[in-house]
């Protein structure tokens, strides 16, 4: 079956974060405690209790100011860090194109809260003892799998977050943009196309990535490395030094052997 | 309780539509057990309302489960909302579980420091005898110029913009009868 | 709203004006894409710039309160470029019309002007008639008298240059704004006004809305698929509140409450009910005594008699304006003696709140019906009160959320919507309507055993509903109206049997023998509860979906309809977005419910009006029949246009407590407004930790350049007061928020939002503290929008 | 007389090796866990919890160890860090040959006498110590620095942890071979249950040192 992707379309978001509270309210999610830190902009960060939010961007151009929302959340990388590094499986691909969490096998090591390019994942473990569960946006997979949207896209009062299958998605994004460089928004782009092996939350974004908080270019970062060169050259060493034990043995045994018998041929 | 059922046939059919026409995996795949499933954490709804903040309007759906509301969510049947709720339509659930709510009477004796808890009956008598006491005391039955006016400027009201429209028709009924005139809300300011 | 949500989509023009609906009324911005998908433009005016404005395809900056140079220039552009809908001013509106030759205007002042009074007499505010009453008129609009005349003449001062000049607006921005709106103008082409308090929290703010109105009549937007004029309303039913009249000044339906001149029914109905001699003009309200008698008999029943004038002796006649700020400065005063507060919290949402809530301190008892602990119930601990000296009693009864209760709320499209209740109401909290008619039982109680003063029109009142939870669909079949005894047509056929609802209001009758509480209200027919139903399919093609709940008058969704075709052909003027037209071959309309089902070329449009005729001369208002630009009561400029600085007729107040800032002190223009994440006054948003989280605290906005010059840095504490208070708030300091160069002078302006108080989850200063008790002249709300303020930095 | 044996450990320093060589186990094993997609089983959910908690207390055993021997023993613990630093030409040379004394033995021919420690021996430490430096800097990042610090120096710890591990295993191998298997240094491993080595393999592998041992008189 086809993969799935959220659409968001920046150009139509008003920043009203019906979102953030659907997700909270479908997830039972709690509030944090926050303050006015002189912005619409709360909570201040993603975390174990926020699963997506609407980030504030007010930008000053020739044309006058600009305030642009930005709904965070977790990309569902096709080429995802977190599935990578995740040692106990509780983060997946799931078939249809998003990755999935099972907070019962998560052991809280946190690996894909630090590996991930967008920094999504969360994880609120005790300080000391390192317990905890990891959090993100699972793209509401109790809802997309039973036939509903997620409860996100499902909320937008302003048709800003589309949800359904992922090439479909694409090509709405794309004839946006084309509507919206029509229009004079030059830097429209869309964003998740490609990135990461593609993504399974693609935005239209009228201004630069850069803008908003994104990354032009993201990448695995370490994680290739840590999977794919340090570990296997773990094993290699081990290996190595296992064999290099092996034939000193033989070596030594050798040895002894022609010692003994050169003591008993003197 | 006479409740409009949405079936869940209904509830998904228009779930597409909720997010700007497009498009879900087709049931068809899912119901073939193709992809692995989650159950639903909840009850998604099966009374309908309308939201309670603003005058748009929007339909909400109510689920609701030994006698709690779990989830209030867009009613995707609706034309206006077509399922969107904004931030607070869609925080509408802690409207109803809300440890801030009142659920006793509360009566402040005159000069008291603090509330106390009071029974219905005893604060409903007590507020018809202080209706009575007041409409009676400040009665106006005619002008100086001899016109007969038969009102009370005693007593004031203000609100009902939070009320049903029966309500509000109740509330004006027994207001008017009792000879109010200071009847205001929402709408003036 | 003269239209409704979803047809905000067929507008080529969308000019939110006065509203920031993208944060107020998010849902509505569902739409207004929709529009703008179908290559729609938004244009968005407002002092700061918005979440509604970071999605306009236009923003215009104005200063608070100048709305009506803002428009008036439009109407000046429009008239000057002849881009107004010929035919539609000179056949639906009185455009064409000839008006007193005693009628004029000078220097702010419209003729009739008594200063002693601040009012107008307004006998030269009319037309000139014939011999049978009928206005002349002049079709080609080039009399000098015509009332499209005055308009070009009243208009012609507001040049780009001078409305530049007062609103602080770039010309740039108004000439973008207005050659994108005025283009609606054309035939086919339609243009929607999208206001809400913005416009009407001044001390003219009806002239603002007239304003608007006579804009969208120039443009012939009225009507049409995707105009109008439409006030997105606040709250879930204040519309439904308003149409059942919680208001001093009107009973259910828009019927006027007696006053003291009416001492007979007669009376009453006489000054009511207009007259007009014009066969073709409908003049829907000749039906006034068949609304008013039908209200009686609702209300009084078998007391309700042709010999006691259907007990119409039994209703207040009222001797003054009660209205919010008249009730508040009695009290303060001590007149009033006993408050019930439904579901409303004065304390932060009323104008100068330090002085309302005060004025609470004189109060015997107080009757609180909420789900919150309210400032309002609370209002005796409030911070630097002493309960010791407040030796009011209150009553703070715990009510049912809206989920715990069953009944019909009407949102601003008119749309009147069934609710179901889910779940029983919380612990002992109770349905609204258990609770009105528990106190209203009691109270006939008393006067039944005890007797007292007037006791009739309690003891006599129809009241009916039960022990138990009354029965809201009962309520609604009340509303709705019944014939009491066989109603019968000319012929003496049966049309209605005794004891059955009646089709819709056409059916309601003034000799007593049908009885409706509202007649407004014909939700509740034979063929049911029509607020329930939910056909969600849209037949019409341009979404009125007219089988989904009931809307008022007679479902039609669309208002003033007869005038989006043309008068002759009855062809719809924009044929892609017919809302209704002529079916020749059926005689019949089809569409939407029309406004008069008479063929065309037969009545005039404007059918609520005597004359049928939209008003471009609109001599209706206390303040003149054309909005002109005034300054707001507090304002740190002097009035360009003219020497009467403010409105010349809104009342002051002088107690004690109604101060007055001069701009030597406080310079800064302050206005009140919304968040998306809390309402009104917070109880509803403060209390719920997911919105608290998302907007925790009360801020300031304010510009870079004010910040600066006043050493303020985002994020800091700052102390924004007023004459009449002062408020604690977070500085956001922001470039959506700029200076506005006023004739060559700088002016700055901030904004607070209005939500917070003490009590709650969250809490904070009221910005109400600091707004001024004067409103508007006609409706009396409040000048939240524009008042003279400092800001400093808390040290 | 003569005793047949010479002093090598004190009985803290054996102390601080086996607890060390304790929780050194309980680390390779708990951290393996995350480390070998093999072992995944042992790293979901609740088994996972407890090796990453196991993985912490042993953490602190490891860290806390060298320190306690330092306060407990500051004369051996530096002497013993002062022989792994001091370097010749015969540890050198030793290195060279060291396949022929892991071959043949350590009368083979020009492998050069040893002191205290032979130059495998003191790489091992040198690198433990280094290591260990590293898995503490690291291990305590990801422990604390969740959130607190930039992603890239949490990443760079777990790879650098993980280099760090590599290298330790490596030695570990080596070093728990020549203790338990290797026919002609297994004998050795007395040294850490007794705390004594015959003089002839003192003088055998650790000619120097038997030398010294000798001239302080201190040979028991």
């Amino acid at each position: 079956m086809g993969k799935v992707s959220l659409l968001i379309d920046t150009s139509k978001c008003t920043g009203c974060r019906g979102c953030q509270v659907a997700c909270k309210e479908w997830n039972d999610l709690a509030a944090t405690d926050t303050t006015n830190w002189g912005s619409y902009e709360n909570p201040p960060d993603l975390s174990a209790s926020t699963w997506t939010r609407i980030a504030f961007h007010e930008v000053e151009g020739d044309s006058g100011v600009k305030w642009l929302f930005l709904k965070q959340g977790c990309m569902q990388c096709t080429q995802a860090v977190c599935v990578e590094v995740c040692p106990t499986q509780a983060l997946q691909h799931h078939d249809m194109g998003f990755i999935s969490l099972d907070q019962e096998r998560c052991n809280g090591c946190g690996y894909c809260a630090e590996f991930c390019p967008f920094q999504i994942p969360r994880l609120e473990a005790n300080a000391f003892t390192g317990q905890g569960k990891i959090t993100k946006c699972t793209l509401c997979q109790d809802r997309v799998t039973n036939d509903m949207s997620p409860a996100c896209a499902k909320t937008c009062p302003a048709n800003a977050i589309y949800f359904g299958d992922r090439q479909e998605m694409l090509a709405t994004a794309k004839q946006r943009v084309d509507e919206l460089k029509a229009g004079g928004h030059s830097n429209a782009s869309v964003y998740g196309e490609t990135e990461l092996g593609g993504l399974g939350r693609m935005y239209v974004l009228l201004e630069r990535p850069a803008q908003y908080g994104l990354p032009e270019n993201p990448s695995p970062a370490l994680a290739g490395f840590w999977q794919k060169g340090i570990q296997p050259f773990g094993y290699a060493a081990v290996g190595l030094t296992l064999l290099g034990l092996g034939f000193n043995w033989l070596a030594q045994r050798r040895n002894s052997a022609l010692s003994v018998k050169a003591q008993e041929e003197a | 309780m006479c409740a409009m059922r949405v079936s869940r046939r209904d509830f998904l059919k228009a779930s597409g539509i909720a997010t700007g026409s497009l498009l879900l995996p087709t049931s068809a795949a899912l119901a073939a057990g193709e992809v692995p499933r989650f159950p639903l954490r909840k009850k998604v709804g099966e009374v309908t309302t309308i939201c309670t903040y603003c005058a748009v309007g929007c339909g909400q759906v109510v689920g609701t489960l030994a006698g709690e509301v779990v989830n209030i969510e867009g009613d995707p049947d609706h034309p206006i909302n077509q399922g969107a709720l904004c931030s607070k339509g869609a925080a509408s659930l802690q409207i109803i579980n809300n440890p801030k709510r009142l659920t006793k009477v509360l009566y402040r004796a005159p000069g008291a420091s603090d509330w106390e808890e009071k029974d219905w009956d005893w604060a409903l008598d007590r507020i018809a005898q202080n209706i009575k006491a007041t409409r009676d005391a400040n009665w106006i039955e005619k002008t100086a110029e001899g016109k007969t006016v038969n009102r009370t400027e005693g007593i004031a009201f203000v609100g009902g913009s939070q009320n049903t429209n029966e309500e509000c028709y109740l509330w004006v009924k027994a207001l008017r009868a009792m000879g109010l005139v200071y009847i205001e809300h929402q709408a003036r300011i | 709203m003269t239209n409704h949500w979803i047809d905000i989509k067929n507008a080529d023009v969308i000019m939110i004006i006065g509203s920031n609906a993208a944060e107020n009324h998010p849902i509505s911005m569902k739409w207004v894409e929709e529009s703008r998908r179908n290559g729609g433009t938004l244009i968005s005016v407002d002092p700061r710039f918005t979440r509604t404005s970071s999605l306009a395809d236009i923003y215009a900056p104005l200063r608070s309160g100048t709305d009506i140079a803002f428009i008036g220039g439009l109407i000046n552009y429009i008239l000057e470029n002849e881009l107004y809908h010929k035919e539609y001013v000179a056949e639906y509106t009185n455009a064409s019309f000839l008006v007193n030759p005693d009628f004029g205007f000078d220097d702010g002042l419209f003729v009739g002007y008594n200063p002693d009074k601040r009012g107008y007499d307004k006998s030269a505010w009319s037309y000139q008639t014939d011999a049978q009453g009928l206005p002349l008129e002049d079709k080609t609009l080039q009399d000098f008298n015509t009332a499209f005349q005055h308009l070009k003449r009243h208009y012609a001062r507001y040049d780009l240059e001078t409305v530049s000049s007062i609103t602080g607006t770039p010309k740039d921005a108004l000439e973008k704004v207005y050659s994108a709106y005025a283009a609606t103008g054309q035939p086919g082409k339609s243009g929607t006004i999208m206001y809400a308090m913005g416009a009407t929290q001044h001390t003219y703010g009806t002239q603002n809305v007239r304003s608007y109105a006579l804009l969208q009549l120039l443009l012939g937007n009225i009507g049409v698929a995707g105009g109008g004029i439409n006030a997105l309303r606040g709250l879930h039913n204040v519309q439904g509140s308003t149409d059942m009249c919680l208001l001093f000044h009107i009973l259910p339906g828009y019927l006027n409450t007696p006053i003291e001149a009416d001492q007979t029914l007669e009376a009453y109905l006489a000054r009511s009910t207009p007259q007009t001699s014009d066969p073709n003009s409908v003049n829907w309200w000749k039906n006034y005594p068949k609304y008013m008698v039908s209200l009686l008999k609702a209300w009084w029943g078998e007391a309700a008699t042709t010999e006691n004038e259907f007990a119409y002796q039994y209703l207040p006649k009222n001797g003054a304006d009660y209205s919010w700020i008249s009730l508040f400065e009695a009290m303060y005063q001590g007149d009033t003696k006993g408050f019930l507060v439904l579901g409303q919290n004065p304390a932060v949402s009323g104008p100068n709140a330090n002085m309302e809530r005060k004025a609470m301190e004189n109060l015997d008892w107080l009757v609180v019906v909420d789900l919150w602990e309210t400032e309002t119930a609370s209002f005796w601990k409030r911070p630097g009160a002493n309960p010791d000296d407040i030796k009011t009693e209150v009553f703070l009864l715990p009510a049912a959320s809206y989920v715990e209760r069953d009944g019909s709320v009407t949102n601003s499209g008119r749309w009147v919507q069934w609710r179901y209740k889910a779940i029983d109401p919380l612990g002992d909290s109770k349905e609204d309507l258990w609770i009105i008619n528990q106190i209203m039982q009691r109270v006939q109680g008393l006067y039944a055993t005890d007797g007292g003063i007037f006791p009739e029109p309690i003891v006599n009142l129809t009241w009916d509903y039960g022990d138990g939870v009354p029965d809201a669909e009962q309520v609604a079949r009340e509303i709705s109206g019944s014939a009491l005894v066989d109603l019968l047509d000319a012929d003496g056929n049966v049309l209605v049997p005794a004891g059955t609802q009646v089709k819709n209001f056409t059916q309601l009758r003034d000799d007593g023998s049908t009885a409706a509480g509202n007649w407004l209200y014909g939700y509740y027919t034979d063929a049911g509860n029509l607020a329930k139903r939910r056909d969600s399919v849209d037949k019409s093609g341009i979404g009125l979906y007219s089988n989904w709940a009931w809307d008022w008058p007679v479902n039609r969704r669309i208002i003033y309809n007869r005038a989006s075709v043309h008068p002759v052909t009855g062809e719809p003027w924009d044929q892609e977005h017919p809302v209704i037209r002529w079916d020749a071959a059926a005689n019949k309309w089809v569409g939407d419910v029309p406004d008069g089902g008479t063929p065309p070329n037969t009545i005039h449009p404007f059918i609520m009006k005597p004359e049928g005729h939209g008003r471009i001369f609109g001599f209706g208002r206390t303040d003149g029949p054309f909005p002109e630009h005034y300054e707001p009561w507090e304002s740190p400029v002097a009035n360009l246009l003219s020497g009467t600085q403010n409105n010349p007729v809104f009342k002051i107040w002088a107690s004690e407590m109604d101060h007055k800032g001069e701009a030597g002190q406080y310079p800064v223009v302050a206005t009140t407004y919304r968040v998306t994440e809390h309402m009104q006054a917070g109880a509803m948003t403060r209390n719920l930790p997911w919105l608290v989280e998302a907007m925790p605290e009360l801020f300031v906005e304010m510009s870079r350049e004010l910040a600066a010059q006043k050493g303020i840095k985002n994020g800091d504490q700052v102390t924004v007061e007023s004459a009449r208070g002062a408020v604690k708030a977070v500085a956001l300091v922001t470039s959506r928020f700029r200076p506005f160069q006023v004739n060559g002078q700088v002016v700055h302006q901030v904004g607070v939002p209005w939500h917070w108080g003490y009590s709650g989850a969250s809490t904070g200063d009221s910005a109400n503290t600091l707004t001024p008790h004067v409103g508007d002249a006609n409706t009396m709300i409040p000048e939240y929008k524009a008042f003279l303020c400092d800001v400093r930095k808390v040290v | 007389m003569q005793s047949r044996y010479v002093r090598r450990f004190s009985a803290s320093e054996r102390l601080a090796h086996w607890l060390h060589f304790l929780a050194f186990t309980v680390l390779l094993g708990t951290g393996g866990f995350l480390y070998m997609p093999a072992l995944q089983p042992f790293t979901v959910g609740a088994a996972g919890e407890a090796a990453r908690l196991a993985h912490r207390v042993a953490a602190v055993v490891f860290i806390v160890t060298p320190l306690l021997y330092l306060m407990g023993d500051s004369r051996g613990f530096l002497g013993s860090l002062r022989e792994s630093f001091s370097w010749g030409a015969d540890d050198l040379r030793w290195l060279r040959l060291a396949w022929r004394y892991y071959t043949q033995g350590a009368n083979a021919e020009g492998v050069p006498p040893q002191g205290k420690y032979n130059a495998g021996q003191k790489l091992n430490a040198l690198t433990q110590i280094i290591a260990f430096i590293l898995f503490t800097i690291t291990g305590l990042i990801m422990w604390f620095g969740h959130g607190a610090v930039a992603p890239a120096v949490f990443r760079w710890s777990v790879i650098i942890h993980d280099l760090s591990v590599t290298a330790v295993l490596a030695l570990f191998l080596v070093h728990l071979y020549q203790v338990s298997i290797h026919p002609f240094t297994r004998e050795s491993i007395m040294a850490m249950f007794e705390g004594v080595v015959t003089r002839e393999y003192a003088e055998e592998h650790h000619g120097k040192w038997y030398e010294e041992v000798k001239a302080s008189g201190e040979v028991g």
